[in-house]
């Protein structure tokens, strides 16, 4: 694909000195994964970067789904800025796409709209007795990851490439909606083409799948995933996906977004017990990873330490694939050398994990 | 004798030059190409009759080179314009008694609508490049085949907000009907699907060609703008869009996709506007003093307009249009 | 006496055979009958019905007055064949019976006793049957010769067209042709060798005996009747299976017909009867307009009648008819074509039991109270013009109405039922019928004659009288209810619809209303021979173009008239008139509702 | 197989690729004079049966045109052929003609 126009989006990117905000999804379904992304910009690649404890969910979810309403997002959004300038921070990162997008939404709206700022600067003061302020860069971590994509191939120790064939891994990059599609100008290469996990791949060795169903949504929807009456929706999304990218036959999904890192991986599971199509090579399910857990694999960090035994779809294949060593065994250990427990079997995953691995207990 | 300067080589300046040339004033054309025939030249049958765009732009050149008294500047720009004097990139000065304003349009830039992927995926062109496919006599995917399935895409950079564009390019569903003929007669065997926002054939005759592209031709007309384009497996090009004479969503593969890019109004008219005190509509195009009476006229006293630079028309209504400006500027001279 | 001979073998077997295949075709028709026509015939086989129908036999079969009635030329060239042939049978039995007295002669006896008189010795002509016999065979000669010539030149026998046929009545019709010539030969030579014979077959039997060397006519002798033998053989074999069957059917049929018996909306064994009575004369080609104005020329009745009979009848034909009723006007034979059209389209289409129109239980969107009900009718909701001149005149005649289906309606049926759909559209007839009923009405109005004629044959509407508005307004004016004025500068052309002329035999009713306001003038063709607006309800094969050809030339002959004003009784008619003309054209109720006094 | 309280929804989409357009070319094939429909629903504004259904005809011809053939027979039998559609079809479509093509061919026979 000749991607020229994703140069035509640039955005401002900071080159240090983040302030942080997690994702609720993440925290709870892929831990590892803001974990690694603080260690490579702080360890790997030397930048400053605070975790807060002081600051809170978005509300982003409540929000999209109708239950916050607008005055009181913009105040809790209104809090983390204040947050941010209290620790001395003007650089927002915001691991959440969804957060992203409502953070990109809002500052837009005090800009469109300045009696809503005021509105919100004198409800965060009645509310919490701070001051309101606005960031000075906000980007999104994949934004982050993105810029620094080139110090990051500069310090690999694998690179997204079939170790026995040499050939480059075939990934799919699955960009979050709320990324670029609201304000095209906020995602890099925009809304259509965007690049910023493409740039990564393409980066770091692997080569990009363009498919028909690329642009189109996971399935999440909010709503259509809240309500377990709407979830046929929900899944019809995914399904659509997956059945669209599977003849390409890649090697791994990447997204960039919390809920379709989940749902692209965890529907793998659903759809695979409810018709037994499974998408990937070998009878298995299509490996999903996140942009910091690809990341963290390019700089040779442990898959268990990256948080990778809580996937749907096991990531063994993969990690075979890349030639990266790592213990089989030790999947279900935790940080302790613990057993965190292990998954029932299921069909998406070819292979019974005891038979095969001998989990270690 | 009275001497004007006409700003534009194409169909409109030329016929301009023609006609003011018999009525006896003379007349001096500059073009910014190295030839005459602006857009015109390399297009290849003009609707609805399939006149190829050779034999009038043939006839007008004649014309334009057996008229007395036209000169023609060719590979010069105007860099300064008043009524009475026109400065070329040259340095030279042409003085005048009035000047013709016919710099035509600017084909909207497909890359822009960048969710039908021009410029990114294959046997994705522009009515523009068909027409120069037509030319060359050889329409072919990239990978040398025959398309089997080709799809044409109404108003792109056309009725569009999102682009800023939004007038409507008058010419380009005509064209649409006119090429998925062809295309027809190339290719019997091919389905061609037109999708479309509204049909608006406005001129004599071509209802009929669009009939006909339905009855005897078989082209299929989908009511619904295409959203995105990507590609198959098989390197051909999946389109989305909805159906809305049915209510649903509809996808299909394509061989090949032909983009009717619209009319924009050239960058430089802002520029005119702001130096010479002329007037932009709100599309960009310049606007005359009124519709009717004075649809030539800029509010300028000596600057007239003609053919495209005021709105998208087209080769008929540019050519008549120059013709009034002539007989307009004989009659204005006279007042004088 | 021996009354065999070899070349009779042709003779014998094709006779054998055409009996046989005929007696079986009947025998099968006839058991297969439904019992209600067995009844029928029952009731009616020994009244003087049997009678009337061996006049109407002797009328038609025999002298083909109805074909003489169109074209003198066209008649005597039916009759001659039929009638002559008849007589030459007659009269040959009656020659041996002359000669032989009671002796049982076999059939082959009777048809070549030229060739077996002196095979037999048998002694002393009787020149009168000679020459009578000469006579009738000269008289069907002569209708030979016009039936090729009719070939050639069909406009002599006042056809344009004639029918194109397949391949068995090729056969037939050229063994036929050569039957007579060849009977001629036969004799003629017999003559020539023998002696004897009439003024024709004498005279030319002394002409070759006189020209011609005795051996040469010895060696054709026996050939030539071998030949005639074998043109009457092919003949006879090929006649049940061509339309030649015609010549037999058409006796059965007129006994049935005289018995009431009538093909229906659903295909029956006494079509058989119908259908293989049709000549295939060709004379139903010409009127229809689909030939005339579209050249159209495989759909017409003669075409659809031998497709049904043969199996090999297509939807595309049989749903290409207007069903003007313009060939069964002129139909010889008097076949039911419109009702056989209809139920082949039955045959084809009709699904039952399909739960359709469920949908209909319940609505009722009838409007106001009155002993008088008024169907406008579908076609009619699109001329509101039609709609509110009755209402004009229901007010003048100070009439109560029960407005059936001014706010939308249900179709009264009849045109799903001419597609075929008859068991549907029975649903349509129940739901209409049950609304009427419901509402309690003396009189049912229509303007529509398509939901007037469906009405009258397939509603059975009890205790309810069905006019069309142009009878209900005669009625009115008739008892001084309505007053109209009377202009001689006036002049009116009226248009026949079909479904309400030929169909419901209303022509007089719309005339005296238009009389009573101004002078009418008739076109061309009127009344039975009225022209079809081209729109009937009953085509769905013509294009929208077609369908304006035909409207154009009606419109130019009722122009032609040279009146100002064009009316009609239909809906439909008048839709499709006022596309093909620049005249005004009025429904019959606006006219009346304008001159109201 | 595992029941989650919910299924995958079917596509609402037309997916022309997937749609056999066989039966939806023969139409078309036997009466080109479909395709200058220009869907201003004139058929179904005067529609008998539309104005006491949801039939719509011009949606129904529209989707069989797209090889969505499903439902559309039974849909069909909604219509009482009562040829109002076809006086007012500005194109001049035998639209009653259509109707019984379509149900011939999608009820084979």
């Amino acid at each position: 694909m000749k991607r020229s126009s994703w140069t035509d989006y640039q955005k401002d990117i900071a080159d240090d000195n983040y302030y942080y905000a997690r994702s609720c999804i993440r925290q709870n379904f892929f831990p590892g994964s803001e974990k690694a992304f603080l260690n490579i910009l702080s360890k790997d690649l030397g930048r400053n970067i605070f975790d807060d404890p002081l600051h809170t969910s978005c509300t982003g979810i409540g929000y999209h789904s109708d239950i916050v309403p607008l005055p009181t997002i913009m105040t809790v959004v209104a809090r983390q800025f204040s947050l941010m300038a209290e620790a001395g921070y003007e650089n927002f990162t915001s691991s959440c796409i969804t957060s992203f997008g409502i953070y990109t939404e809002l500052l837009n709206t005090w800009e469109e709209f300045p009696e809503l700022e005021e509105q919100t600067r004198e409800a965060l003061y009645k509310a919490t007795g701070r001051e309101f302020a606005k960031p000075k860069n906000l980007a999104h971590t994949s934004d982050v990851i993105f810029h620094h994509r080139e110090e990051i191939a500069r310090k690999a120790k694998h690179r997204l490439v079939n170790a026995h064939t040499g050939e480059p891994l075939r990934v799919v990059e699955h960009i979050g909606c709320h990324y670029a599609k609201i304000f095209p100008k906020s995602g890099i290469g925009g809304s259509e083409f965007p690049y910023v996990l493409a740039g990564m791949v393409e980066e770091w060795g692997g080569e990009v799948v363009d498919y028909p169903e690329r642009r189109h949504c996971c399935g999440f929807g909010f709503r259509n995933y809240l309500v377990q009456a709407n979830r046929g929706y929900s899944i019809a999304n995914s399904h659509k996906k997956l059945e669209s990218m599977s003849p390409y036959r890649p090697d791994f999904i990447v997204t960039n977004c919390p809920g379709c890192s989940m749902f692209l991986d965890k529907w793998q599971y659903t759809i695979a017990e409810m018709e037994g199509t499974t998408y990937g090579q070998n009878g298995c399910g299509i490996p999903v990873l996140t942009y910091e857990e690809m990341a963290g694999l390019v700089l040779g960090y442990d898959p268990w330490e990256l948080g990778m035994q809580m996937h749907q779809v096991d990531v063994e294949p993969l990690l075979g694939k890349m030639g990266i060593e790592y213990d089989p065994s030790a999947k279900y250990l935790g940080r302790n050398g613990k057993y965190i427990g292990c998954p029932e079997s299921a069909i998406v995953n070819s292979r019974a994990k005891e038979t095969l691995y001998k989990i270690k207990r | 004798m009275k001497h004007i300067v006409i700003i534009g080589g194409g169909i409109a300046g030329m016929q301009c030059a023609v006609e003011l040339s018999s009525l006896g004033i003379s007349a001096t054309v500059i073009e910014k190409e190295h030839a005459t025939g602006g857009k015109l030249a390399s297009w290849h049958r003009l609707f609805p009759s399939f006149t190829p765009a050779e034999d009038v732009l043939g006839e007008l050149r004649l014309k334009f080179a057996k008229a007395a008294n036209i000169s023609l500047r060719c590979g010069v720009t105007a860099t300064e314009i008043t009524p009475r004097k026109v400065t070329l990139s040259t340095g030279d000065e042409l003085e005048c008694d009035a000047v013709v304003l016919a710099t035509g349009f600017t084909l909207f830039d497909a890359r822009i609508k960048e969710e039908y992927g021009y410029g990114i995926y294959d046997n994705v062109v522009t009515s523009a490049d068909l027409e120069d496919m037509f030319n060359r006599g050889e329409i072919v995917l990239k990978n040398g085949n025959k398309p089997r399935r080709i799809a044409l895409l109404h108003c792109v950079g056309s009725r569009d907000e999102k682009v800023c564009q939004r007038h409507c390019s008058k010419v380009c569903c005509v064209t649409g009907v006119k090429q998925a003929i062809e295309l027809k007669e190339m290719f019997p065997t091919a389905d061609v699907f037109n999708f479309y926002m509204d049909i608006r054939m406005f001129g004599p005759g071509y209802e009929e060609m669009y009939r006909e592209a339905q009855v005897k031709h078989n082209v299929h007309f989908v009511r619904g703008r295409i959203s995105e384009v990507s590609p198959t497996i098989d390197g051909r090009l999946q389109l989305k869009a909805e159906d809305t004479l049915t209510g649903r969503p509809l996808k299909m593969s394509v061989d090949m996709l032909v983009l009717l890019v619209g009319m924009r109004a050239n960058e430089e008219n802002a520029e005119l506007a702001a130096r010479y005190g002329l007037q932009c509509q709100e599309s960009g195009f310049m606007k005359p003093q009124d519709n009717f009476m004075h649809n030539v006229e800029s509010n300028v006293e000596g600057i007239f307009y003609a053919g495209t630079i005021t709105s998208p028309k087209s080769v008929g209504e540019t050519l008549n249009e120059a013709t009034t400006v002539a007989l307009r500027i004989k009659d204005w001279l006279q007042k004088q | 006496m021996t009354f065999f001979a070899l070349f009779c073998i042709p003779f014998i077997v094709g006779a054998t055979l055409m009996f046989l295949s005929v007696v079986l075709k009947y025998f099968s028709w006839l058991r297969q009958l439904p019992t209600s026509d067995m009844i029928l015939i029952a009731k009616g086989i020994f009244t003087p019905r049997t009678l009337s129908a061996v006049w109407e036999i002797v009328c038609e079969s025999l002298l083909h007055r109805r074909i003489f009635r169109r074209n003198v030329v066209l008649g005597y060239m039916h009759m001659s064949l039929a009638f002559g042939w008849f007589l030459l049978i007659v009269v040959g039995w009656l020659e041996t019976l002359s000669y032989l007295g009671t002796e049982w002669v076999p059939l082959q006896g009777h048809v070549f006793f030229k060739y077996f008189v002196p095979l037999n010795g048998i002694e002393g002509h009787k020149p009168l049957f000679d020459n009578v016999m000469d006579a009738l065979l000269l008289f069907v000669l002569s209708g030979v010769t016009l039936a090729w010539l009719k070939r050639v030149r069909s406009r002599l026998m006042g056809m344009r067209r004639t029918t194109k046929h397949i391949f068995f009545d090729r056969i037939a019709l050229s063994a036929l042709w050569f039957v007579f010539p060849l009977r001629l030969l036969a004799e003629s030579i017999t003559c020539a060798i023998y002696g004897g014979g009439g003024f024709l077959t004498g005279n030319i039997g002394t002409l070759l005996s006189q020209h011609i060397d005795a051996d040469v006519l010895m060696a054709l002798y026996e050939p030539m009747w071998w030949m005639y033998s074998s043109a009457l053989g092919i003949f006879f074999v090929a006649m049940p299976f061509s339309r030649y069957m015609h010549i037999f059917t058409e006796i059965p049929l007129i006994f049935l017909r005289h018995y009431r018996l009538r093909p229906a909306a659903k295909t029956k064994s006494y079509d058989n009867f119908e259908i293989e009575a049709c000549s295939r004369c060709g004379i139903c080609i010409d009127p229809c307009q689909l030939q005339s104005q579209l050249g159209i020329n495989d759909v017409q009745s003669v075409y659809f009648l031998r497709d049904r009979r043969y199996n090999m009848l297509q939807q595309k034909i049989a749903n290409n008819c207007l069903m003007c009723g313009r060939c069964e006007a002129v139909c010889p034979v008097g076949i039911n074509l419109n009702t056989l059209r209809q139920n082949s389209r039955t045959t084809m289409r009709n699904i039952p039991n399909e739960g359709r129109y469920n949908y209909l239980r319940g609505i009722d969107l009838s409007q106001g109270e009155g002993r008088v009900g008024y169907f406008a009718g579908c076609m009619t909701l699109l001329t509101p013009n039609t709609m509110s001149a009755m209402q004009r005149i229901f007010e003048a005649a100070g009439e109560k109405v029960w407005w059936a289906d001014k706010e939308g309606s249900v179709c009264c049926g009849r045109p799903l039922k001419l597609s075929g759909e008859s068991d549907s559209a029975q649903k349509m007839i129940d739901y209409n019928k049950s609304l009427f009923e419901k509402h309690n009405i003396s009189t049912l109005v229509t303007s529509c004659p398509i939901c007037l004629r469906v009405f009258r044959e397939d509603y059975d509407l009890q205790g309810i009288e069905v006019l069309h508005h142009s009878e209900y307004i005669l009625r009115l004016l008739q008892q001084g209810r309505l007053k109209v004025g009377y202009s001689a500068e006036q002049r009116y052309t009226y248009h026949d619809p079909c479904e309400l002329g030929r169909g419901s035999g209303i022509y007089d009713q719309p005339r005296a209303v238009i009389e009573a306001v101004g002078i009418l003038l008739e076109p061309k063709h009127n009344r039975r021979d009225s022209l079809c607006c081209g729109s009937s309800v009953a085509n769905t094969a013509i294009n929208d173009a077609q369908q304006l050809t035909i409207a154009r030339s009606v419109a130019d002959e009722l122009e032609a008239t040279g009146a100002e004003t064009i009316v009609t009784a239909c809906p439909l008619c008048k839709k499709a008139i006022a596309r093909g003309t620049k005249h005004s054209v009025s429904d019959l109720s606006e006219i009346v509702a304008k001159n109201l006094k | 197989m595992i029941n989650f309280g919910f299924s995958i929804n079917k596509p609402r989409v037309i997916d022309i690729d997937n749609n056999n357009l066989r039966k939806s070319n023969e139409i078309i094939l036997e009466m080109p004079e479909l395709q200058a429909c220009i869907g201003c629903g004139s058929c179904t504004a005067s529609c008998t049966a539309g104005n006491l259904t949801d039939f719509n005809f011009r949606k129904v011809h529209t989707l069989v045109r797209r090889g969505e053939y499903q439902g559309a027979y039974m849909e069909l039998n909604k219509c009482m052929l009562c040829g109002k559609c076809r006086l007012v079809c500005p194109r001049g479509i035998n639209t009653r003609g259509i109707v019984m093509l379509i149900k011939r061919k999608l009820g084979d026979f």
